[in-house]
């Protein structure tokens, strides 16, 4: 287990020093790079029989409390990914070595590819579904790097922002579906989920969960409809199409439907939807492909067409499909990364990878031509490539499916054969440009060789897949459907009704390319999802705009509007839901006449400052309502307050006129016109707020903590005057407070006059 | 006295509040001030409003005459003063922004001017 | 920009002394009766004030330095009351007062109280004054 | 009885103090500010410590007996907040120290900062109400300070706005404490937990509830009623803009925690369900407002809103795990939000603008910014396994298992847009040719080590989450049994 934890560190490590091991141009970057990848290979390749002798797991604790940890555990399965994430990992690693050129920062690109390498590794050893998710979303993320590597493009920086958001925002779903299931079963462990199985697929988060979580799978895996992001994404370099958009990243959502089939299976909705989605996902990117004339763009549909096939198979959760899942999957990391790897050989040396515009290769480049051929027949399903082999297994399933599945299943047989036709034969034999010829030649050995040792891979799997892969093979399907799977047969040679149709199929699809009846057009439409996404982009923008521009007015009165009638509204929503004790004490004592008089001073002062028509007298009337307010408080037995108040008033006064009236414009203050409106909410607040007071006055729990100040003020606080006691001593800590108040506004009055733009120092 | 101390209380708050919600820097501030009044006599008024004696003692032990609550007076002379801190630092900031704005009109303050 | 009135000036130089006894009075029995340092510290600084407008001092700008000053050391006093207690082991803000025979003045309370009201004293002159000095601190035309 | 509690009070008001006879020395200010904030620090950790072995601390000023004196009542969230009050004070500050030009200096912006901190740190320890307003002054009156330090137009009409808006809502804070103290007669939070259940008209303590949940709601820049932070917040420089972002409206979002869960939990039975519908709301109208700009700062702005509908999600689940969560999230918040506006800060000190339209390429001048810009906008978006997933983890599983199906579908939704907005401010400013010819220097490296100290806690409190699970539990816990909280501050007369 132990080398399974050293292999999915090994890049982590590499991507923490290579900025330490590299030179300072970084030109041994990739090859630092391709040694901590390899290293990685082989700790995989090393651990593989002790693994699948006896399985067991690691665990690092991050959260105990919240049941989050990083635990490592592999069966076949992983170890079906692992060897297709450091294997060819390998191979890309060391062909974007030798690719890259020295005006590239290949520094960044071989530390974030690493980082990618090691979270992919993560994802699929990971026995714990947070752990997964974390490294899930760190693939996004470093893909998102990878993708906008080029960030000087603003197709890149587009690209790699569809793909994140996609992806990563299907992860977040993912994230959801997660934690249902984690709630349901009480920890996140995939072991004990497995166990907990019937009570998962029991619960009524059952369906909601494994919708969330396929919602995961299939954007990252690129289905329809969430498939518009791989194309996209090719504007990456292609070693990193190669590896990320090929044979490892989009797989990782297969592999979660793998993982999580055993459970998710369980529930009606899961093997249905995925079925359909993988079948029309599978024959729609074939269809996209024919259309294609950017040889990358053709491979990134036929990718999404190919990853539809194996979702396909891997939701039926049988024997059989799984076993030709996992082959395809192998298969497939095998040839569409060569595929890959070579196109981008061929825009290197042809500096361009339009179909329509690239010459015979056959007589330029012959020896990249052959390693082409063998790799499309691959992919076509001819003999002697695994593609044959991983086909009539998938045909074999199709045939037992509802048969519109099956019409478009073989439809779509036909239709990949096609676009393979036009990779392998278009290519080679079309004379079109001859003016490409000076400019061509063939491919250097240092960049043909990893794409034929991965054809050769794919050879091999066609003659000798069970010696090749046949324990792997089983042990990876066997985790796939959680039971037993017999062991694989797998062989080139054999009559069944699926060779029939296999070879009506070829010969449909020969047809397809021969009379060429898909139009392959420079320009093609836009996809509609990309339309989607697009209006999508632009919409949510646009609204968010009007939304919040609607709002926003920047009118300092309109938010106050927002504020009171806030308070007004809830307070009505209060009155009528939950009501007032209108028994409470209603304890108004009765005043005298002179009383009211005197309150007539301060409410004419108020009204005074309303109406007033200039700003002296509206500052007057204000000082008014303060004066008179010193009349109240020494009414009512509050001396301190009268003296302090007047005090307060009158240096308030003269600061209001020092401030205001000497202002040479505006002189006169013209009220605004009347506003029923606000001041209907003006009356609401002031009635509301004192009526509120009032009856809160009537109920009054037992007494107030007053009285002990009035107890305590001469023999422990020495002081008559209470108020002062309070203030300098019972409640001292407030006074302290508010003179730093002051003191903070007077410092902030004097930054005010005297720090100001126009003269800077003060 | 409660009865004239609420609708000193209710009038003066609901004067503040149009003011606050009119349009011109100066009558804003003032709207405050006359909110913070109001709200003094709020808190004065929570203590209860009885007819009782200042809350100064006289003598060593004095609880002759009951006075009244001197909590909330001390709660209020710490909000006047902070108030009178705040409203100070209000009409120097409503000066600088009337300079520099060169009209006391809020509405010219949108800021629409110099968003984007 | 002020126009300077005989009688004002002759009026600021009784009231002022006056004002500053007064206002050290109702600071001085604060803790006992309807004054403290806050009112006594507002009527200094409106006497420091009106001296201000009666010599028409043109130029503030460097009157205020003393009285930002001023607000840190009654910052610096009230602070300095309420740790003082820690030094003698009690906690933040523990007054204590007593009771001392004065030759001439007789019995005096004092309190730890009274120094830290001082510091809000203290605060208040400087607060005012630098608040009325920066509002009339006007370049020419600036008005 | 220590007075460790008092001291994140007292020595930053002692450091104000000196920093204004300092004014005239900028060099001395530098480091009396830095040094003061940094014993500061290391106070506010031991503090946390106490709390964690001791319980709940309490200071009584002047030994005054409880309900009647003021208090400091020191639980496991109080001690939390001023420890990261101090960290990203301290970041900011050093931050500060090579990014402000002269005449800010001069003018009183260390002074300023001290007395923020003092306020700030002053609410988050107060166990009285009333004090609690005066520290909220206090915090307000320096915040409208440094808002305006330089007089720029836009900053003095929006600090205008930020400055009634304010006082409004202290007015309404001063309503609030003129109704407890009428229905409960009296002030120490404590005590009114106590009284509180007694008041027999569900109406009156219903006004309590949304009149408080108002004024916090203000100050914390809650749904509906945020209007006054994206312009203000944009106002002043980064740095000052980073401080406040990260710090100010988290002391109202404390405040309604505080008040929540002592007063309203159990005797006001609207106040989670409305508290819920906020969140929700927050959450979106926040990132809506984001997706709306075009301007790091404006953008980081609208953040802070919906990330406060996050804490306000935990505040409404009310639940152990969701209220960690919340609590989590708040001092992850803090951190990384404060990051971010540092990296505006640093950028708007080289480019000179930080709209998004007019940078780009500082992807190749300066990578390593550029690396802390990415990793902080991840985190704020909840990408694990920074800080800001494990808040937002905890608070996702909270709300399902309490079936808070829309505000689970909503928090996702805003991450969502969240982890959009990041890169798209990535895609523009750091990525995209650069379009206008920058002549600049490059970083300061100060700035950037400032930058990394914040952004490597927010790695730290994301991996190390294990370690610092305990103490957002022990919060969480004292949320929401605060009978530790009351026992400790009324003692053997609690009633």
């Amino acid at each position: 287990m132990w080398g399974l934890v050293v292999a999915s560190l090994l890049p982590f490590v590499g991507a923490a020093l290579l900025p330490f091991l590299s030179k300072s141009r970084g030109d041994n970057c990739g090859w630092i790079a391709s040694g901590f990848i390899v290293a990685s290979f082989a700790a995989v390749a090393i651990s593989t029989p002790a693994v699948l002798h006896q399985p067991g797991a690691i665990a690092f604790e991050w959260v105990p409390s919240l049941g989050l940890q990083f635990s490592i555990a592999a069966d076949g399965l992983s170890l079906a990914f692992a060897f297709l994430i450091t294997g060819v990992g390998s191979i890309v690693f060391t062909f974007a070595a030798a690719y890259l050129g020295p005006e590239e920062n290949r520094r960044r690109f071989f530390c974030y590819l690493l980082i990618f390498a090691g979270a992919m590794l993560g994802v699929v050893f990971a026995a714990n579904l947070i752990s997964m998710f974390v490294f899930w979303e760190l693939t996004s993320v470093s893909s998102f790097l990878l993708i906008g590597f080029w960030h000087e493009r603003d197709a890149s920086r587009g690209g790699a922002l569809k793909a994140l958001v996609i992806t990563a925002g299907g992860g977040l779903a993912m994230l959801v579906g997660f934690i249902l299931i984690g709630s349901i079963v009480g920890s996140y462990e995939i072991a004990d989920i497995m166990a907990a199985r019937e009570q998962i697929a029991a619960h009524r988060w059952a369906t909601a969960a494994a919708m969330l979580i396929m919602l995961g799978a299939i954007t990252k895996s690129a289905q329809f409809p969430f498939h518009s992001w791989l194309p996209s994404a090719m504007e990456a370099p292609t070693p990193v199409s190669a590896y990320l958009h090929a044979a490892t990243m989009v797989k990782a959502g297969l592999y979660l439907v793998a993982r999580m089939g055993p459970v998710l299976s369980l529930i009606p909705i899961w093997t249905p939807t995925l079925t359909v989605l993988g079948i029309v996902t599978m024959t729609w990117g074939s269809f996209l492909a024919l259309r294609q004339t950017d040889l990358k763009a053709l491979l990134a549909f036929s990718t999404i067409s190919q990853l539809g096939l194996i979702m396909a198979m891997f939701a039926q959760n049988t024997a059989s499909a799984a076993t030709a899942g996992v082959f395809h999957m192998l298969n497939h990391g095998l040839f569409k990364g060569a595929l890959f790897l070579m196109v981008g050989v061929i825009e290197h040396e042809a500096h361009t990878r339009d179909l329509t515009k690239l010459a015979s290769l056959r007589s330029n480049m012959p020896r990249l031509f052959a390693v082409l051929v063998l790799a499309s027949l691959s992919m076509a399903g001819i003999p002697p490539m695994g593609g044959f082999i991983s086909k009539e297994l998938f045909l074999e399933e199709v045939l037992q499916m509802p048969w519109p599945l099956t019409v478009i299943a073989v439809l779509g047989a036909c239709l990949t054969v096609g676009y393979c036709l036009v990779l392998a034969i278009g290519l080679g034999l079309t004379h079109q440009d001859e003016a490409e010829r000076k400019h061509a030649h063939d491919a250097p050995t240092a960049l043909l060789w990893g794409p034929a040792v991965l054809v050769f891979g794919a050879l091999l799997l066609g003659l000798v897949p069970t010696f090749l892969a046949g324990g792997l093979i089983e042990s990876a399907a066997a985790a796939a459907i959680g039971g037993h799977v017999p062991h694989p047969h797998l062989t080139m040679f054999h009559l069944s009704p699926t060779l029939i149709v296999s070879v009506a199929a070829i010969s449909a699809g020969a047809a397809v390319f021969r009379f060429g009846w898909m139009r392959r057009t420079p320009d093609a439409p836009k996809l509609v999802a990309d339309r989607v996404y697009e209006a999508w982009l632009t919409g949510l923008e646009h609204n968010a705009q009007r939304l919040t521009a609607s709002y926003m007015s920047g009118l300092l009165w309109r938010y106050v509007t927002i504020i009171v009638c806030v308070g007004i509204i809830s307070m009505s929503a209060l009155a009528v839901f939950v009501g007032f004790d209108a028994s409470a004490p209603w304890g108004a004592r009765p005043a005298q006449t002179f009383e009211y008089v005197v309150a007539l001073i301060p409410i004419a002062a108020a009204i005074g400052a309303v109406v007033a028509p200039t700003r002296l007298a509206a500052i007057l009337a204000l000082g008014a309502s303060g004066f008179s307010l010193a009349l109240l408080f020494s009414l009512v037995g509050a001396p301190d307050l009268a003296l302090t108040q007047i005090m307060v008033e009158t240096v308030s006064v003269a600061l209001f006129l020092s401030a205001f009236v000497h202002l040479p414009a505006y002189r006169k203050l013209k009220p605004r016109k009347f506003q029923p409106l606000y001041a209907a909410v003006s009356i609401a607040f002031g009635v509301g707020v004192t009526a509120l007071l009032h009856h809160a006055r009537g109920q009054r729990v037992g007494g107030t903590i007053a009285d002990y100040f009035v107890e305590n003020s001469v023999e422990k606080a020495g002081g008559h005057n209470i108020v002062n006691v309070i203030l300098v001593d019972f409640r001292g800590l407030d006074t302290l407070g508010e003179i730093s108040v002051l003191g903070i506004a007077a410092l902030t009055c004097y930054a005010l006059i005297k720090l100001r733009p126009e003269r800077k120092r003060p | 006295m409660d009865v004239p101390i609420l609708l000193v209380i209710a009038v003066t708050l609901t004067c503040g509040m149009y003011m606050v919600l009119e349009r011109t820097l100066l009558r804003v501030v003032i709207g405050l001030g006359l909110m913070s009044n109001g709200v003094n006599l709020m808190l004065l008024a929570s203590g209860g409003l009885g007819a009782g004696t200042a809350p100064i003692l006289h003598g060593q032990r004095d609880y002759g005459a009951s006075p009244v609550d001197p909590l909330p007076q001390a709660l209020i002379l710490t909000a006047i003063v902070i108030g009178f801190g705040v409203t100070a630092l209000l009409l120097t900031l409503a000066y600088r922004t009337y300079q520099s704005v060169g009209s006391d009109d809020l509405g010219e303050l949108d800021g629409k001017l110099t968003d984007e | 920009m002020i126009a300077r009135s005989v009688i004002l000036t002759t009026c600021a130089r009784i009231a002022y002394p006056v004002l500053l006894l007064f206002a050290v009075a109702l600071y001085w029995r604060g803790h006992n009766a309807p004054g403290g340092g806050f009112i006594a510290g507002l009527l200094t600084a409106a006497a420091i004030a009106l001296r201000f407008i009666a010599h028409g001092r043109r130029d503030r700008s460097g009157a205020s330095a003393p009285f930002i000053t001023a607000i840190g050391v009654g910052l610096a006093i009230a602070l300095t009351t309420a740790f003082g207690s820690l030094a003698f082991g009690h906690a933040f803000f523990t007054h204590t007062f007593g009771h001392f025979h004065l030759p001439l003045i007789g019995d005096v309370e004092l309190a730890t109280a009274a120094l830290f009201d001082l510091g809000v004293y203290i605060v208040v002159v400087g607060n005012v004054i630098t608040v009325v000095s920066a509002m009339t601190d006007r370049e020419p035309g600036e008005d | 009885m220590s007075n460790l509690p008092v001291l994140p009070v007292a020595l930053p008001m002692a450091a104000g103090i000196a920093l204004i006879f300092l004014r005239n020395s900028p060099s001395l200010s530098r480091a009396v500010a830095l040094v003061a904030n940094l014993i500061v620090l290391v106070l506010a950790a031991q503090l946390v410590e106490t709390v964690r072995i001791d319980g709940v601390q309490v200071l009584n000023f002047g030994e005054w007996p409880a309900p009647f004196g003021i208090v400091f009542a020191v639980d496991m969230l109080s001690a939390l907040m001023v420890l990261v009050t101090m960290v990203v004070s301290s970041a900011t500050l050093l931050f500060a120290t090579v990014s402000l030009d002269d005449a800010r200096e001069r003018t009183f912006f260390y002074p300023l900062f001290q007395f923020l901190l003092v306020g700030v740190n002053g609410s988050f320890l107060t166990g009285d109400l009333f004090n609690l307003f005066v520290w909220f002054e206090v915090l307000l009156i320096s915040s409208y300070g440094l808002l305006a330090l330089g007089s720029e137009r836009y900053q003095l009409q929006e600090t205008f706005k930020y400055l009634v808006i304010n006082a409004l809502s202290s007015t309404l804070f001063l309503i609030g404490v003129a109704l407890i103290y009428s229905l409960t007669g009296t002030l120490n939070m404590a005590d009114i937990a106590v009284k509180f259940p007694q008041i027999s008209d569900k109406g009156s303590a219903g006004a309590v509830a949304i009149v408080f949940m108002l004024v916090f709601g203000i100050k914390g820049a809650l749904f509906p009623v945020y209007q006054w932070l994206p312009r203000a917040y944009f106002a002043p420089p980064a740095v000052i803009s980073g401080l406040f972002g990260g710090l100010l409206t988290k002391v109202g979002v404390y405040a309604l925690y505080r008040v929540t869960s002592l007063f309203f939990v159990g005797n006001v039975n609207f106040v989670l369900p409305v508290l819920s519908f906020i969140a929700g709301a927050t959450m979106l109208f926040g990132v809506l407002g984001a997706l709306s700009q075009f301007d790091m700062k404006r953008v980081l702005s609208y953040h802070i809103i919906s990330q406060i509908g996050y804490m306000i999600m935990g505040l409404a689940i009310f639940t152990p795990l969701a209220l960690a969560g919340g609590v989590f999230y708040i001092i992850h918040h803090i951190l990384v939000k404060t990051a971010l506006f540092l990296v505006a800060g640093a950028v708007e000190a080289t480019r000179g603008t930080t709209h998004l339209k007019r940078l780009g390429g500082i992807v190749d001048t300066s990578p390593v910014l550029t690396g802390l810009f990415f990793v902080a906008g991840l985190a704020l978006a909840g990408a694990p396994p920074l800080s800001g997933f494990v808040a937002k983890f905890m608070l996702m599983q909270g709300g399902l298992e309490q079936h808070f199906y829309i505000m689970v579908g909503a928090s996702v939704v805003t991450g969502f847009l969240t982890l959009f907005s990041m890169m798209k401010i990535f895609r523009y400013a750091f990525w995209s040719p650069e379009q206008v010819p920058f002549s600049g220097r490059g970083g300061h490296a100060t700035r950037l080590v400032s930058i990394t100290i914040l952004v490597g806690l927010g790695i730290v409190l994301g991996l190390g989450a294990g370690f610092a699970m305990p103490y957002a539990t022990i919060a969480a816990e004292q949320l929401i049994d605060p009978s530790a909280y009351i026992a400790a501050v009324l003692g053997s007369q609690a009633r």
